[in-house]
């Protein structure tokens, strides 16, 4: 199994959720996040005092899945969530050793 | 008792009022002084109203901040700073004098600007009058900006904001209510009945914001592409709860303020003020029930606010229970209403339309409609004439003033900034730093 | 100066009060006239202190959902918008009747509902009076809120609601209070002293909230398995504290506008309102940093409160220095009652048992102890029996009404909803859309 | 009408006031009752006065607050109560006698401690004046809360505030204010004009701010280690927009109130504070925005405060149109005084030191240059002495109070506790309880 | 070394930190998250217009430990936040090459 | 490629980004945490009802990066962060197997 991480800019997480409801995934979840990287933050003043915000709000989107399914989403998220604007973001993939449903103890395949 | 006044007696050019108490008792005396404790009282009263007012300026920030986004909180404070602000200066430079000035034509006065009627020394009434005016002024000014939150370039918001007090505003004002003080005009001339400003002050306000909303084109994310409604909701219903709390202690100087004189005559004003808007806060929130299952709180706290509107205009001329009937109506008037300029994709997020300018027209036809002195047809013909003309005076007029505006500084931010928020992109900064803010 | 009710005045039936002014002066002119800006004076006091009370609704809404949680706030919003509004007009139609209507039994009135007292030209006093008595009927409804709060069902709150301004206050108002108009209630014929309200407001709002608390039981997780007391903070701990910088302001109102007269009496209860308060924060703040090693806020703004209930009965009759006494004692009690009430398990999220409950007991005994005339055991007797009297009216009646809707609609919400937040249950949102919230 | 107090009467020594209206109506009679019901509104107004003027201490609760970081709030909340609490009692037992006692000294008080002036029965105007001048002394403590912010020891700002009531504040009001009671100062001997404040109130607060705050030293954090200044944003500027208009609707009682009569005067001085707060907001946006780039929030809030504080010396003695220049100027002032003090590393979180000391020392001057019945070298050398007066006094006194504070209990909390934040190590609680914050 | 992420609902934390406790775990870290997943979100009204929240709160409890500990773990996080209905949340478990504590430098089973 | 998780106080996540920037790293996602450790919380008191509030606020810091680079970065981290005090928090490295930037598809070293 895998886990697939995802960030990218907060207002195109409903877009990636219908996107992969499409592809027939029925779960994710998402993190507030804020991100440092390639896109520049703003300039912002405060009561006279100028400051540099460069950590960005982000949100994290958190997949697990198959070792199949994971090019087939990674694409979905690209193509759903791209802008091509700078800060778009970042797919990260992770091994997983094992997967467990809480309400029924179901293991890997069966516990998504 | 020794009244400070005293100490600057000496650089003050006339005696100081009511030292006349002092004098010899004679029967002529008596009378003065008892004019002058009246004429007192008058004042302390019409001063205290419009503190009252005043503080409706608040009350509207928090409504419409709360109903808004988190994003756009800085924005709508600013602007509603700036609404009073810029409004008492443009009033007291110009709008004054065409809404009070004396007048020949009964369409706009033409004396008084820059308070000019007052010489030092000179009866003061005039600078308690200003005071009481300018609050209203800016009340109807203020009442804009909910209706083009989020997505409004602040320097065209500040333009328009100028032009309403300065002349969309007194000009209407001038018809209606111009012989409270120098004026006179064609409206009240008809006998126009609209005590406290149903249609002078909210439905001009109302009219204004309809053709701001209009202009501005609704936000990005209010229509979905196959055109349904998309909720956004408010960022903080506390704040927006604690608003409508403090324009309703407002409307107890907007009303009862509006005689502008300490006399019994309040006390029924007062008492119609309350139980309207109390009619029409249960009457939204059953409507609000029976139509979407749930008593929603944005419905009910509008209405309130359309209650106040509702009974603003008669709330001198009709019965305690004529008020609770008006405030009924109104209840429900601005839950349709609401719903129906959704549907209409005019994106208004605070009910500013809804709220002035509907329940406003229903309200001076209401003021006409239960007049406890009887109703005629004269009477109900003069009160739509009135709606009538507030409407294309202030729609119309608002209408020019946003395209202009639109056309030459921009009215609307960019698609980027409006997604980062007006906030950070006007005003270089944010509402609620510290917090973990999700949109 | 022109008055703008000369626009209405051709509308209205009676000629406008206070024409008399121009009446040619003669001595006895003179003196109705007097009378008259005097009575306009009266008119202006009581209903500049009727909108400061009113605004205590904004209190109360701020400090109840500023101590409880964020998942409950839109539901305590929406709770204080409808005290007001439906106890305002259950108050017209049915409890201004009981409270102040004639009566033969001193039990309860039996004339006056439906503001049927005023005739359109009459005298508009019963207005004014109306107005002031509306607004304290409120209070005595909200009260009751936060100590149900974030687990009561919305409809089963609303029917209590509105039965308190109907009947329960009313009949224990009409008791102490009724001769204030046209009744004559049997515990003022006793010489009972309570001069705003410490018990006919407060304790009847106070000992309503116990029955509301005890009926309801205790909200999820205050209690551990081994019952040991779990602190659930409150959201918003600013919000509580304008709440309470609000009803400080709106006693400045309570307690003087109880003259129904602007007089020089007013100077002394407002110095007594304000050094009991005073006394009481301070003494509240230190007790909890005794015994919490820590001065803490939510007892501090508890303490400033029962300052103000404690003084309420006695404002007119004791000293100031006697009010800093009763401050003091007011705000150790509140401590230790807050205390007392978490140990036995009554879950009163904002201490409103102990504020107005206990306090306003506590107050109502000290108006006798403290009377600037002297005290006689008589009038103990007397303060006591109006002590026991609310309590037994008060908490009877309300224990007994909250158990007829939790067997008939329901009083409290779902386990689940509970958890959830009665904000998204019973009203389909939240409060605090766009920040992140943790519980 | 059947006046509540009638209640009490029994109870109460003296005939209640007012009773000679129902006298025979003789020309003598009438002349007294016109008397009796002119001290009455005095009192009316005055009292209404003080209660706006009590408001504001919610109005600087809310800017403080809302102009610092979440982790704080708390204790700003319970500083602000304190500040009202605390130096009400203080200003009874002691403020008062030394500010309006007898003197043959001209530099304090000597009479009427614990409001000894004050006898059950005697003419209560004592206790009215003593309440408008109870918000005012705790006005000028308040002040000095917000610059202290985030980094100072509750128990040793008690000690501070109590000390200012107490103290500091009074011994200075003494010597321009005495004589509105049994006082006489030297400074007032001059005809030093300050009618409502800006010195006696705003300077007096905004210089001992400026001592504790250098005292103190600035915020971890608020300085780069290359010296550079770090904006600390403010943590809920809603909030801090809401106190704003607050504060600006208490100056409606502060400025007309400090007649303590109600008289056709308050009218003038209505306006004077309205256009000036309007011209300074909009000047303070205005020069934000040249210098900036962008109209910042924090500053416009600050300007219409320091267009409050600077028309208090004048607006009983200057024209309207004046009144518009002092605001301009203070606007554009307070803007570069802000960031004056943030180049010279004294960190004052609100601005405190200069909306009130600086724009209230301008203000001071103003009173004399735009004096309407003309200005002479005398008037100005008389205000420059009283603003060197008050620097001496107000910065010396708390400059050594605060070391005092500092080599004894301790004035500022440890680097850890700083970096936790005031309210869990001060307090023991967190202000936002179900909110994630990230600071 | 492992990394277990277990995502529970919210009101389940104490509970959790529990029974882990007991079980002598010393450390965890825990986030706000949204799920999205079987468990329907509910509609909401906001004047007038309806919306439906499918993005539900959660915690994420993140539990470093060694891999002997995983099963025990896992079990007891069943066990003390079950409530047998859907939404009850998964466990995850990852493979991690190394800990380091930064207070001491220690490194992997010293470092928890 | 590996990610780096480190969890530390928040007041120093200014002086680790500054750190790493210095050492080429130009990016990294930051997110608000509560963490429960060996540092003990602390009591608070609300209207009468003492609790103890023992998760505490942190900071999770998430650093892609290549393998040759870990090391360097854990020091990075340690030096700048460390303040001697229990509860300075800790640092996990775990496997990556694939990394890509959302603007442009590129993969792995080129991604970050
Ligand atoms: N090396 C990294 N490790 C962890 N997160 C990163 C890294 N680089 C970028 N990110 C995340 O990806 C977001 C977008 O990256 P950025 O460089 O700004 O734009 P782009 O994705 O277009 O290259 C950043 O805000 C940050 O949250
Ligand atoms: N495939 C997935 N990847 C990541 N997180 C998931 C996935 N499926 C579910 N979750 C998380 O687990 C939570 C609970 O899952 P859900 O399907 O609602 O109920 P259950 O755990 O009972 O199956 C979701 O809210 C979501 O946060
Ligand atoms: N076993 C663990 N799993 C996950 N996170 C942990 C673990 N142990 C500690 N942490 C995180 O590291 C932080 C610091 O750990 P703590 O034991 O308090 O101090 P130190 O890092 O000095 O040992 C904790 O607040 C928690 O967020």
């Amino acid at each position: 199994m895998k886990k697939i991480e995802a960030i990218i800019k907060p207002f195109k997480l409903d877009e990636l959720k219908e996107a992969l409801n499409h592809l027939g995934i029925l779960g994710m979840t998402a993190t507030e996040v804020k991100g440092f990287g390639r896109q520049k933050g703003h300039m912002e003043v405060y009561r006279g005092a100028e400051y540099e915000v460069d950590f960005i709000p982000k949100v994290k989107v958190e997949i697990i899945t198959t070792s199949e399914m994971v090019d087939k989403i990674v694409e979905t998220i690209i193509s759903s969530v791209n802008t091509g604007k700078i800060g778009d973001g970042k797919i990260f993939v992770l091994p997983i050793d094992s997967v467990c449903r809480i309400r029924t103890g179901e293991r890997d395949k069966d516990a998504i | 008792m020794f009244s400070k006044i005293l100490l600057v007696a000496a650089l003050l050019i006339p005696a100081i009022a009511g030292a006349g108490e002092e004098a010899a008792p004679t029967i002529a005396a008596n009378a003065e002084a008892v004019q002058g404790v009246q004429t007192s009282l008058d004042y302390v009263w019409t001063l205290v109203a419009a503190a009252l007012v005043f503080f409706m300026q608040a009350g509207f920030a928090l409504v419409e901040s709360g109903f808004t986004r988190a994003k756009s909180a800085v924005n709508i404070m600013m602007k509603n700073l700036m609404d009073f602000s810029m409004g008492s200066l443009f009033f007291w430079a110009i709008g004054f004098g065409l809404m009070f000035g004396a007048t020949n034509t009964g369409w706009f006065g033409t004396t008084g600007f820059f308070l000019s009627d007052f010489t030092p020394g000179g009866d003061p009434w005039v600078l308690a009058f200003w005071m009481f005016q300018c609050v209203f002024a800016a009340t109807a000014a203020t009442i804009v900006s909910g209706a083009m939150a989020e997505r409004t370039k602040f320097l065209g918001y500040l333009v328009y904001s100028a032009a309403l007090c300065a002349f969309i505003y007194p000009i209407f004002g001038s018809w209606a209510w111009g012989s409270l003080l120098n004026g006179n005009g064609w409206l009240e001339a008809k006998g126009f009945i609209d005590f406290a400003g149903s249609t002078v002050v909210h439905s001009v306000g109302g009219w204004a914001a309809l053709a701001g909303a209009i202009v501005l084109g609704p936000r990005i994310g209010k229509y979905s592409k196959d055109g349904k409604v998309k909720a956004i909701p408010g960022h903080n219903i506390p704040l927006a709860a604690l608003g409508v709390f403090i324009l309703w202690l407002g409307w107890f100087g907007f009303n009862p303020g509006s005689t502008t004189a300490g006399n019994t005559d309040i006390a029924m004003i007062f008492v119609n003020t309350n139980l309207s808007a109390a009619a029409a806060a249960v009457a939204a929130m059953l409507t609000s029930w029976i139509i979407f299952k749930k008593p929603e709180i944005g419905m009910s706290l509008n209405g309130a606010l359309a209650g106040l509107v509702g009974i603003t205009a008669g709330c001198a001329n009709v019965s305690p229970t004529s008020s609770i009937l008006i405030g009924l109506l109104s209840g429900v008037l601005v839950v349709l209403s609401v719903m129906f300029f959704d549907r209409i994709k005019v994106d208004d997020p605070v009910g500013a339309v809804s709220v002035h300018g509907v329940c406003g027209a229903w309200g001076t036809l209401a003021a006409g409609l239960f007049n406890m002195g009887g109703v005629t047809m004269a009477i109900i013909t003069t009160q739509l004439i009135g709606i009538i003309a507030a409407f294309i005076w202030a729609f119309g007029a608002a209408f020019i003033l946003f395209k202009l505006i639109d056309l030459t500084i921009g009215l609307r931010v960019s698609e980027e900034e409006e997604i980062m928020g007006v906030d950070i992109c006007e005003h270089g900064g944010h509402a609620y730093n510290d917090f973990q803010i999700t949109k």
